[in-house]
């Protein structure tokens, strides 16, 4: 079974180690703050000046100077800390922030990423995201195999305009976790009950299959 | 009157020699942290031409999205500009240049300005239509784009409060991008809740020295609209 | 004990992986901010080859000058260091290697070392021995030098408070260096004079986010000298 | 009557205007701060990290962690503010401080000063002083117009290792104010009692001298 937007993200959040600091997008990425595991703490950047985004607020403790990147009201973990967007992005370009995950229209075989423009529509603009792929070590992408019409959005070489070059090494969707490395995506696991072949399948760009490929624990 | 008492009383004398064509930076993070009233008195002026750089431009009839009514901005320079109906529109039928710049880079770009390095070397962007026609360059194994500063004839920021020598203290996620902007202003008028006597604020935790500030003004009524009202289930 | 608390019990495990010939920071102005107990543990340690970055190099028997006494340092990056006789010694005698950077550029290059910004153009040092070697550009009229940015393996800083998490406050000119040399080390010390928990330190006014800090130590009986005790008459 | 260095620093007190931020360097300019015209309000600048320096403390106010860039014991001025060195030099390198005096050993009739090192002897270090010569559009350099063995520092051309290239346009010293524009240095005014000829005699570089050279009022 394909995994749903949450198991996405349950899966994502397997990867936390305690003491990350951890930048998430807005979409399933946001949804990893839900799956953070038992004795695993996590400190969320938010990249419109905030380290250590609480939950949300109650109606009676909103406060419109509080926000996070995806512009919603939002709340401070203890120990937290305001800051300016140029401290903000020195801290996400200058590879502080531990783990990064987003979204994506298209990743690539070469680590390419696209997720920002679709020409002829409109583009509203990169936001962080170029910053945040380009100063991360550790990214993970989620997104779905394909789009709604059955195409691979796991390419050979991107077709929409990258957010940024050689700079993803991880992508989950919601059949398999796989690795970009060598020029070529390397199947790790696979969603519970999805087989091999149907990602095989899926996938337009080079597939690397171990001979073990185990199920994702969701 | 002391050289270092700012404060001006109406947004007509904040704004004093805003002019056509000029170039202004917005401080705000979506419509969280913006100046409203200087940018309902710039609305009010109508000045045209106006090159605005601000991180987002705001929504239909409030915030920026009051100057696209006007036609007021020729060039957009910022990072997530659309959430606007009228933007799209202006944009497509090519009224309105918009610049999209990685929003790092965009407040990198700005501190420039003010602190006087002409450019800096950034990794964001290489290998994307934003490096293209750009210099770069590969350091130490990694490739790098070449980004000039950015500065601003004004720079209107929002402040939560000042003393009335323009020291500037911001509250929470309001802060964005006023304190860069509020550097990189050839004129930086502040925009604040309140504004309180020479002392009041603890010089250890002054966000912006009054040294970059040149007007400030006390804000009317902030509406600080929420854009996306969310709360716990 | 959760991931987040940097506190460290012992000089020996703040300096934990401090090996010889490696790059470290060293936060203060003159002997204003020096982080007194960690430079006393390298000197205790002995560590040799070290390429040491501060604005100053201490005075005779403190501080860094602690250091140039087991000819500790053998490069020093700093912008005024010679207020110390062993300095001139060991620089005269060829032992030490000593790259004299302008203040502001120093602060500079250590602030884009730990922004991730990889060089930047400044007009410090155009036309003098400082851009000797170094790629010039003249820029809308104006000339620059080129300036690569810096990086430590270690940095030790001196704050005021920290809470457990490293989320740092520095008190009145004691801060200096110590903010930026904090973002620009791989493993960044902070020796402190009180430690509180999270959620102590208004999160409005940190000024270094814990997210720079690996390992906070509370300092013993900091002397805090002064170099030039000067009074009102 | 050669000025005294008090005196050079109550000429150079003259060129102060209300909201002026201002950075003293070492020696004479720190004399400057005695004598603000009255009326007029300044804020001093201290590289180190201070805006708004106070007057010395007390034994029983002085603080270690509140000094000036000369590492003096100070305080801080009623609306001060504490920053890092990085927010100070903005400031410097940004252009936003007003006024910038300093000391020199030479200035040239190209705009050029020499003030950080005499080879052979020890070298201490620039400090601040590059940033602050190539940051300021006012500069104003007080120095003594020749050196002790009567040699004119004031020259068509520096011979010691510049500070900055071509950014100084004001020189105060005992004899005379003189601006330095087109590659020459312009006589503006002389010292109480001194001569235009004396001025001359002990300048090195071409004098560019108008009918009428009125003197200081000091």
């Amino acid at each position: 079974m394909a995994l749903s937007r949450e198991q996405i993200a349950m899966r994502v959040a397997q990867e936390l180690e305690d003491g990350f600091y951890v930048n998430l997008g807005i979409g399933i990425p946001t949804l990893v703050a839900n799956y953070v595991p038992k004795g695993v703490e996590v400190m969320m950047q938010s990249e419109n000046g905030l380290l250590g985004m609480g939950e949300f607020p109650t109606e009676e403790t909103i406060d419109p100077d509080l926000i996070n990147a995806g512009k919603q009201t939002v709340t401070a973990a203890t120990g937290a800390a305001f800051f300016s967007s140029a401290e903000s992005f020195a801290m996400i370009r200058g590879g502080h922030v531990d783990l990064t995950v987003l979204g994506a229209f298209e990743v690539d075989q070469q680590g390419n990423i696209a997720s920002w423009m679709i020409p002829g529509k409109l583009v509203k603009g990169m936001g962080g995201a170029m910053d945040l792929v380009a100063g991360a070590e550790n990214i993970i992408v989620t997104m779905t195999h394909a789009n709604k019409h059955g195409q691979s959005k796991i390419l050979k070489e991107c077709t929409l305009p990258l957010t940024g070059a050689q700079c993803i090494k991880r992508v989950i969707t919601e059949l398999a976790l796989m690795e970009i490395k060598d020029g070529a995506f390397h199947l790790i696991e696979r969603a519970p009950g999805v087989s091999v072949e149907e990602i095989q399948e899926k996938t337009d760009g080079d597939l690397v299959v171990p001979d073990n490929v185990p199920e994702m624990n969701v | 009157m002391s050289g270092f008492n700012k404060v001006v009383n109406s947004y007509e004398e904040a704004l004093e020699g805003f002019k056509d064509d000029m170039t202004v930076m917005i401080g705000g993070f979506g419509l969280c942290g913006i100046p409203e009233g200087l940018i309902d008195q710039v609305y009010k002026m109508g000045n045209k031409g106006l090159t605005a750089i601000s991180n987002n431009a705001g929504v239909d009839g409030f915030g920026l999205g009051k100057w696209l009514e006007k036609r007021q901005i020729s060039t957009m320079i910022g990072s997530y500009v659309g959430e606007n109906e009228l933007f799209e529109k202006l944009l497509l039928s090519g009224e309105m240049e918009v610049i999209l710049t990685p929003q790092g880079t965009l407040a990198e770009k700005i501190r420039a300005g003010g602190a006087g390095i002409p450019a800096f070397f950034t990794a964001t962007g290489f290998g994307t239509k934003v490096a293209e026609g750009k210099e770069t360059r590969n350091i130490d194994g990694r490739d790098y784009v070449l980004e000039p500063s950015l500065t601003a004839d004004f720079a209107l920021v929002k402040a939560w409060k000042a003393d009335t020598m323009g020291n500037l203290i911001f509250n929470k996620t309001a802060m964005n991008f006023n304190p860069m902007m509020a550097t990189a202003g050839k004129i930086t008028v502040a925009e604040v809740e309140e504004i309180v006597e020479p002392g009041e604020l603890d010089p250890n935790y002054i966000h912006t020295p009054g040294i970059y500030v040149q007007r400030v003004i006390k804000g009317n009524n902030f509406e600080k609209r929420i854009e996306q009202r969310t709360v716990k289930a």
